[in-house]
């Protein structure tokens, strides 16, 4: 592209500003794959929009399959951000700077794509409208209905107001698009009073985004929790689905940071640092993760209930086996022991940790829903589950359309927070010395 | 640098409200289904005033079936055998049913959905419902029936069950 | 422009373009003519119900079929039909979807091209009937008449006496039905004298042992069975079934005694031996009325073992044990049950009956009731009276049909393998490829479907090939009718009028009545009203066949008899209650109607006509053998072998005994052969599993496979919908490497079928039992290519003396299919 | 108000299937395709259990025809998000097939399996060759249905009963099932009348409920023998 420079080249965070203006070849590549893939799963809709949910390899018992599974796990992906940014700016954590912002689109792009799963589950969906029509506040769905809702409008706001003051600045450079820059920057000039409502403004939220973005994973694990079948009857789904969610998060965060660390060049922003700290908490979930599995089946395998067994078994030994075990080496051996040891601990080995533990909380996922239906109290039938093309298509459309997502937002805004950047080198560094001076011990007046 | 144009994005929304929405349901409006044209212009009035005729008489079923039953021209029969009984153009066409011994393809305008039991017998025998209730006045009507006087729609059907402090329990209709 | 609100609605709304919303109208999916059509559409709806007799197998349950503005909509049992009371089996339930089946034909039809080729033309009645008319009068003209024959089933009463007075005026004494429990009289008549099957006092009995009898699932009427049975726990009855696989009515029974296939009749027998041994038999009934039990000499004074001796010298337990595999003592236990049990009953049937040594088997489980003095006893066993029908008129016969009437029916053949059998499928076909005695220039196919359901199917095959005019009634082409040149489809039951009456085992005499409930849907005919056509069009002395003028005449002509006779009465209300006093007292109960006008309206209102009241017979009059008792040794075989030694004579063979029996591969020597012995069953060696199949409620005897709803029920009890599987114990299963919903290979030494492994407790470790009914290459869109046949890997034998078809004569090996 | 059940006396139930025909006939429930029958998607309103016990020789199978069994206190229909499944009055769980959205919660949170789904269009299988109930509405594809207990019966005779000013008697109203059990081994009726032979039947000392712990109160009873 040769085009007039742009005011950015001379700013000291260019390299933030560059992937907006430049384009490889790269991007449009896959840009074509991935709109392919999601033509394949809108066509594959179409056809289950017009025959019915019969073209999935759904049948009785299991009358859930990949939607819930998937619906499940992207929710859970879409803790990555929100929550962790929340919890990193609440804690005052300087490192967060540069990952906040790529953690939250996560949850924005992931909670819509998830949002949509349970209508792609719908047998009826021209008569989803009735949700709000003739909806019943006592059912688990529409609970989630509502605490999705929320999280979507939470979440999407919170990642919206940081970035309006980067939004100025790409507005203030005057190249492409400046009239949507304009209508979305929101007048923003970086005046005192604006900085002051701006604050407030994240403060406010990233205390709100916490306990709804809690509340949604809970409310999720409800679903399964509030009916009478053996497997999902537990109290404790809801901790153990919200720690699962974070978990698999930051592990979709973590990918998402290396893949764009490389391609955008951002080694200087994105140090090693920040995703071994990152790492770190990967690490500490995983071990909370195991906790909560680990008291949950043994939960189950001391009482030794019928037809609880019967489930356990099922995932321990039965055709669900391949699955669990997968599911316990990739969600706690293989980061324990990438992430334990500092020799494994190098970006390849976060990459493959992250990895595993994606795969892995997505086996989780499977295996809470498809043993304990494929094993239900009475003795009907056993059923197998073998998710067909459709469903197959619509996963991987999921997928594709987060990557698209993902590219696309990368291309209109930074992924990290230029103002933020500016800020931490501004204000930052005097913070933080005034801060650790806090929590020294005075030594002007001892008494 | 401008600021947001909130007086704009107001008139914009205004706009849609004001605009699309009344389109959208003067359109709905305009496409009505009242374009049934019977086959034969029936005059209700000269049969109950005229003839004396009750409303049973012809829709035999009204008090014993669920179905009250449009009349067959075996009905019609007993009283337009051969000659015709006016000068009407409409009695020739009923005639020649009658003659061609061909049912008469009314269209039928009070239609329950399948999914619905609706019992005649029930609502005139145990309801003790006048037919006007639902049909209207059928008796001074001289032209055949072309629309429905109360629409067939649940909300109709729960209206009067509400009032008459029958029962709107779903299985009492649904089947 | 025509655009309704709701389109526009949801032309706007988007979303439910593509989904179709709401259920369809009835009339767009029922194979049903406009006429009928309307009458739904614009009917007030009004409900009425009409009393008929299910058809669909020799059961005869009373049906009310629910009608819909005169359209038949659902069926329910008769509740006062005395056979059922209400109650139906699945396969009659849904009876109605034969009725609309939309593979069934719509009017006669023409083969234009080979068989199985599938094209077929639309022919006129007219025509076909012309054609098949000319034939019959050009037969006849020139003496051939006895080159006609008729391939029935299983019609029992009056339709079988129209075609055999059609035959016999015609002059032909080829007239045939093939349905294996033809053969059920065989062992009866050699033990009691007459064909009468017999029938068993369930309600009375306090034990009751069955052999093989399937009789909740598969016996002559399933459902008459189900009601007695439901009462056993106020009764206290207690019921051991004796059987290879655990058949619908072993699981039901108190015991299930696993037995190797083809040994049930050693197992009776080593009951038989620890009832004699420790005298727990009825001494007065086995003194007085039976023939045979001690040692006896006949006329020429040579001495005979009794049956006492032979069954103490050769069927003690360990022996028998064995033999049979099952335990000695539970051997012992059964039969000290049964001698110490007041009103004990036995009975044997299906996989009893069903092998080379059927016939043996059956007597030896008969002579157990015996021993136990059962006949006319409560709880014990008896001989219904017949519904006293008014029998048709004699047919004028002429020289032609008196000389064809004579001549040696198709059937028999120089060297008979089967000496009792009225009709062997096997005989048949042989003759037909051999021209011999004659050829045969017209079958006609009623009923039943051969190259299905026989174990011969390939033989008969190319005799349907050769015969010139095959004319079939069906109204859905089958296999076998893939074969005919003509097609006349009959009406379904539901449209045509007949009787079904005195269903054996039924424990009292009862006339159902068949009528149309709906007028006939298709250009179809009843078969009855065909013969009587044929009749008329033949001509001459023929036409004394063709008295009525329609076949409902001829039914209410037979119905006249049951007015006369002043016994019984028309079904009627409220009998459900004291139903079972009914029987138990044998009550007796009048009608009301003063002529037989009235009483035929009452018949048709109702159903049917029944006789609880019978009276109860005296023992010298019950056996009609030529000792006039029971005979342990079965006099009649005995003179049956003597025939067939004289007729071996002819053909030159030596002059004994032995040579007959080795003739008819009979194993036993001597005085055993006339009675009830265990004939060891020719098992191949080198296979390690028996085959054994059974039948189940939806399919019965493969008809139901034209049903979806049959198909889809076929397996309800392992959960396989429209597909055959292998019954496989879990042992040999392991053992195989099967596990449960594998694909096996079933391989005997005829050939291979491919079925879903089930694995189930219910049947003996080195037993494989395999569903039949599936399995079609024809019979509509919903039987074809569904699962498997397993006659098609049975060896071709049959009993050695009914000719019955030995089903569980195969052994075969399974293997995993890779 | 009656308040319906069932009793099911398992000894005399020989486990023949004819319920199951019996209420397909009489509902109009789909005869699914073969392949998507072999796949798990039959749908049978009243199923058949089979379930086997004892050791070889000794073994049981015992059968167990299974409707839905209208729970008093339904887990069901607590978790519909739109109520197009409720209990109501008379104890009857009702699907309102008009209304469901076929996100098959309920069957998920049913412990007795006892729903069924359409997943393609009940278009019957190729041919269609039946004949309809017209009592009974098809439904549509992608809803969930269940037994009703024939509660299109219960509109009739109701309508029956009340001109006739006089309460609904015992065996007037019975599901399509226990009026064609050959075994008469299906009782029904109205619980709360004691002189009912669905009361007795469920005082019975054979009576017991499946799952009873769940605390769901099934208004199926089963009877069987304790000692077998």
């Amino acid at each position: 592209m040769t085009e007039k420079h742009l005011p950015y080249e001379n700013d000291l965070d260019a390299a933030l500003y560059r992937p907006i203006y430049h384009t490889g070849r790269g991007y449009y590549l896959s840009l074509a794959v991935l709109v392919a893939v999601i033509v394949w799963a809108l066509y594959m809709y179409v056809t289950q929009l017009r025959s019915g949910l019969g073209v999935t390899g759904m049948a009785q018992p299991i009358t859930w399959g990949f939607y819930i599974v998937n619906f499940v796990f992207f929710i859970g992906i879409s803790h990555a951000g929100t929550l962790i940014s929340a919890i990193l700016r609440l804690s005052k954590a300087e490192w967060r700077r540069p990952i906040t912002r790529m953690a939250e689109v996560i949850t924005a792009i992931v909670l819509a794509i998830g949002g949509l799963h349970p209508i792609l589950d719908l047998g009826r969906p021209d008569r989803m409208f009735s949700l709000l029509e003739s909806g019943r506040l006592q059912s688990p769905l529409l609970w989630d209905v509502t605490s999705i809702t929320a999280y979507f409008t939470a979440s999407t706001v919170y990642l919206y107001i940081p970035m309006i003051p980067d939004i100025a600045r790409l507005r203030d450079q005057g190249g492409k698009l400046t009239w949507m820059y304009t209508f979305m920057a929101w007048g923003w000039t970086g005046t005192e009073h604006q900085k002051r409502v701006l604050n407030r403004a994240i403060n406010l939220l990233m205390v709100m985004v916490i306990p709804i973005a809690v509340s949604v994973h809970t409310v999720i694990s409800y679903i399964f929790s509030m009916t009478l079948q053996p497997g999902w009857h537990s109290t404790i789904f809801g901790p153990y689905f919200v720690v699962g969610a974070i978990f698999s998060g930051i592990a979709a965060l973590l990918i998402v940071m290396i893949i764009f660390r490389k391609a955008f060049r951002l080694e200087a922003y994105l140090k090693v640092i920040h995703l071994q700290y990152l790492s770190m908490l990967l690490l500490i979930m995983s071990i909370v993760w195991f906790y909560f599995t680990f008291s949950e089946y043994l939960t189950g395998v001391f009482g030794d209930e019928p037809h609880e067994m019967e489930i356990i078994m099922y995932k321990f030994t039965g055709p669900f086996a391949f699955f669990f075990w997968g599911m316990v080496v990739c969600n706690f051996v293989i980061p324990m022991v990438l992430l334990s040891f500092k020799r494994f601990k190098t970006i390849a080995g976060i990459l493959i940790a992250s990895i595993a533990v994606v795969i892995g909380m997505w086996l989780e996922r499977l295996i809470i829903v498809v043993p304990s239906l494929a094993n239900p109290r009475m003795h009907v039938p056993m059923g197998i589950y073998i998710p067909s093309m459709t469903e197959w298509a619509l996963f991987a459309g999921g997928i594709a359309v987060f990557i698209l997502g993902y590219m696309v937002f990368a291309k209109l805004f930074p992924l990290i927070s230029i103002w933020e950047i500016e800020e931490g080198r501004k204000e930052g560094l005097k913070e933080v010395e005034e801060r650790i001076h806090s929590y020294l011990p005075s030594t002007t007046n001892p008494a | 640098m401008p600021m947001l144009n909130w007086p704009r994005v107001a008139r914009f929304t205004v706009n849609i409200i004001l605009f699309v929405m009344p389109v959208f349901m003067v359109s709905c409006a305009f496409v009505s289904d009242d374009d049934v044209k019977q086959p034969i212009a029936y005059n209700h009035r000269v049969h109950i005033e005229n003839a004396g005729l009750k409303c049973q008489e012809c829709h035999l079923y009204v008090e014993t079936m669920a179905s009250a039953t449009l009349p067959s021209i075996e009905i019609c029969r007993t009283c337009h055998e051969t000659a015709p009984l006016s000068e009407s153009q409409e009695e020739l066409a009923l005639l020649k049913y009658v003659s061609e011994e061909k049912e008469i393809p009314w269209v039928n305008i009070y239609q329950v959905p399948d999914h619905v039991y609706f019992s005649h017998r029930r609502h005139v025998v145990g309801g003790e419902l006048e037919c006007s209730a639902c049909h209207g006045m059928v008796s001074a009507m001289t032209a055949p029936v072309t629309s429905a006087f109360l629409e067939v729609t649940m909300e109709n059907c729960m209206d009067c069950h509400r009032s008459k402090n029958v029962s709107n329990d779903c299985l009492s209709c649904h089947r | 422009m025509e655009i309704k609100r709701r389109d526009f609605i949801k032309l706007v709304g988007g979303t439910s373009v593509s989904l179709a919303v709401g259920g369809c109208a009835m009339d767009e999916v029922l194979e049903i003519p406009d006429r009928l059509i309307h009458r739904v559409r614009t009917g007030p709806g009004i409900e009425t119900w009409k009393n008929t007799i299910c058809g669909l197998c020799p059961g005869g349950c009373g049906i009310s079929v629910r009608m819909v503005d005169g359209l038949p909509v659902s069926i329910r049992g008769n509740p006062h039909y005395p056979v059922n009371l209400g109650g139906m089996c699945s396969l009659g339930l849904n009876a109605l979807h034969m009725l609309y089946h939309p593979d069934r034909l719509k009017g006669p039809m023409k083969r234009t091209a080979n068989p199985g080729s599938g094209r077929w033309e639309p022919i006129t009645w007219d025509e076909a009937l012309k054609i098949i008319a000319e034939r019959l009068t050009e037969l006849r003209g020139g003496q051939k008449s006895r080159q006609v024959a008729v391939l029935g089933y299983d019609e029992r009463g009056l339709m079988e006496q129209h075609i055999a007075r059609f035959m016999k005026a015609y002059g032909s004494p080829n007239y045939f039905r093939f349905s294996p429990s033809q053969n059920d009289m065989v062992p009866h008549s050699l033990l009691h004298g007459h064909s009468r099957i017999p029938a068993y006092d369930f309600l009375n009995a306090k034990l009751i042992v069955s052999f093989g009898s399937n009789f909740l699932g598969e016996g002559y009427s399933p459902v008459y069975y189900t009601k007695l049975y439901s009462h056993h726990r106020e009764l206290q009855t207690q019921y051991i079934q004796v059987e290879s696989r655990m058949s619908l009515t072993a699981a039901n029974a108190d015991k299930w005694v696993p037995i190797r296939p083809g040994t049930y009749g050693a197992l009776a027998l080593g009951i038989a031996y620890v009832l004699i041994r420790e005298e727990l038999y009825d001494a007065r009934f086995v003194g007085g009325s039976t023939f045979g039990f001690e040692d006896w000499a006949d006329r020429s004074g040579s001495r005979h073992l009794g049956f006492r001796s032979i069954v103490l010298g050769n069927y003690y337990p360990e022996k028998v044990s064995e033999i049979t595999g099952v335990p000695t003592a539970a051997i012992l236990e059964l039969g000290r049950l049964l001698g110490n049990t007041p009103k004990s009953l036995v009975l044997g049937d299906g996989g009893a009956v069903d092998n080379t040594n059927g016939t043996f088997a059956q007597m030896a489980v008969q002579s157990l009731n015996a021993l136990l003095g059962n006949y006319e006893a409560e709880g014990g066993v008896f001989f219904t009276d017949q519904a006293p029908v008014r029998p048709l008129p004699d047919v004028e016969v002429d020289a032609v049909a008196a000389a064809g009437s004579r001549s040696e029916p198709l059937t028999s053949s120089r060297d008979v393998p089967f000496p009792l059998s009225d009709f062997s499928i096997e005989s048949f076909a042989k003759n037909i490829l051999a021209d011999s005695p004659y050829p045969l220039s017209v079958l006609f196919l009623y009923h039943g479907n051969p190259l299905f359901q026989t174990l011969n199917h390939l033989d008969f095959a190319g005799a349907l090939k050769k015969i010139p005019l095959v004319v079939s009634f069906d109204s859905i082409i089958n296999e076998t009718s893939e074969y005919a040149h003509l097609i006349l489809p009959e009406h379904t039951f539901l449209e045509s009028w007949g009787e079904i009456s005195d269903v054996p085992t039924v424990g009292f005499s009862h006339f159902g009545i068949q009528q149309p409930v709906v007028e006939p849907l298709h250009d179809t005919r009843g078969t009855g009203d065909v013969f009587t056509e044929l009749a008329r069009r033949v001509g001459g002395t023929v036409k004394s066949a063709a008295a009525f003028t329609d076949y409902r005449e001829e039914v209410r002509y037979a119905a006249e008899g049951l007015f006369r006779s002043g016994q019984g009465a028309v079904v009627a209300k409220g009998q459900k209650q004291p139903w079972i006093e009914f029987l138990q007292r044998r009550g007796w109960q009048t009608g009301r109607y003063a002529t037989f006008d009235e009483f035929w309206e009452q018949l048709l209102l109702n159903g049917g006509w029944w006789n609880p009241a019978r009276k109860k017979k005296n023992l010298d009059e019950l056996f009609t053998t030529p000792s006039g008792k029971f005979e342990f040794f079965s006099q009649r075989l005995n003179s049956e072998f003597n025939r067939l030694l004289l007729k071996l004579d002819e053909t030159g063979s030596s002059r004994n005994l032995e040579s007959v029996l080795s003739r008819l591969n009979i194993s036993a020597r001597g005085d055993n052969a006339m009675m009830p012995h265990h004939e060891a069953v020719p098992y191949e060696g080198d296979r390690p599993m028996y085959l054994v199949t059974f039948q189940v409620m939806p399919n019965r005897d493969g008809a139901g496979a034209a049903l979806p709803l049959m198909q889809e029920l076929f397996g309800y009890s392992v959960h396989s919908p429209w597909e055959s599987w292998a019954e496989i114990h879990p042992e040999t299963a392991a053992a195989a490497g099967v596990s449960n919903d594998d694909w096996v290979w079933v391989e005997s030494s005829i050939g291979n079928v491919r079925v879903k492994a089930k694995i189930t407790p219910g049947i003996m470790p080195d037993v494989v039992a395999i569903p039949f009914g599936m399995g079609h290459t024809s019979y509509g869109r919903y039987a074809r290519g569904h699962g498997v046949n397993p006659n098609t890997i049975m060896r071709n034998l049959h009993d050695l003396v009914s000719g019955k078809p030995a089903l569980e004569a195969t052994k075969v090996r399974i293997s995993r299919t890779s | 108000m009656a308040k319906w059940a069932m009793a099911i006396d398992l000894d005399r139930c020989t486990g023949c299937g004819a319920c199951m025909a019996a209420c397909k006939m009489e509902n109009n429930v789909p005869i699914v395709e073969p392949d998507e029958a072999l796949q798990g998607r039959v749908m049978h309103w009243m199923d058949m259990i089979t379930e086997y016990g004892g050791d070889y020789p000794g073994i049981e199978i015992k059968r167990m025809p299974k409707p839905c069994f209208h729970c008093d206190n339904p887990p069901c229909t607590r978790v519909c998000p739109v109520g197009a499944t409720y209990r109501n009055e008379e104890g009857l769980v009702a699907q309102v097939y008009h209304r469901c959205i076929g996100c098959r919660y309920c069957m998920v949170a049913c412990p007795f399996t006892a729903k069924v789904f359409n997943w393609k269009d009940p278009a019957w299988i190729e041919g269609a060759s039946t004949c309809f109930n017209p009592d009974v509405s098809r439904r549509m594809v992608g809803v969930v249905e269940k037994c009703t207990f024939c509660s299109h019966r219960l509109m009739k005779v109701k309508e029956t009963a009340d001109e006739e000013d006089r309460p609904i008697n015992d065996g007037e109203y019975v599901p399509a099932c226990a009026e064609i059990c050959p075994a008469d081994a299906i009782y029904f009726g109205d619980i709360e009348d004691k002189g009912s032979s669905v009361y007795k039947m469920s005082g019975d000392y054979r009576a017991s409920r499946v799952m009873e712990d769940l605390g769901v109160e099934p208004k199926v009873y089963y009877l069987v023998k304790r000692t077998r």
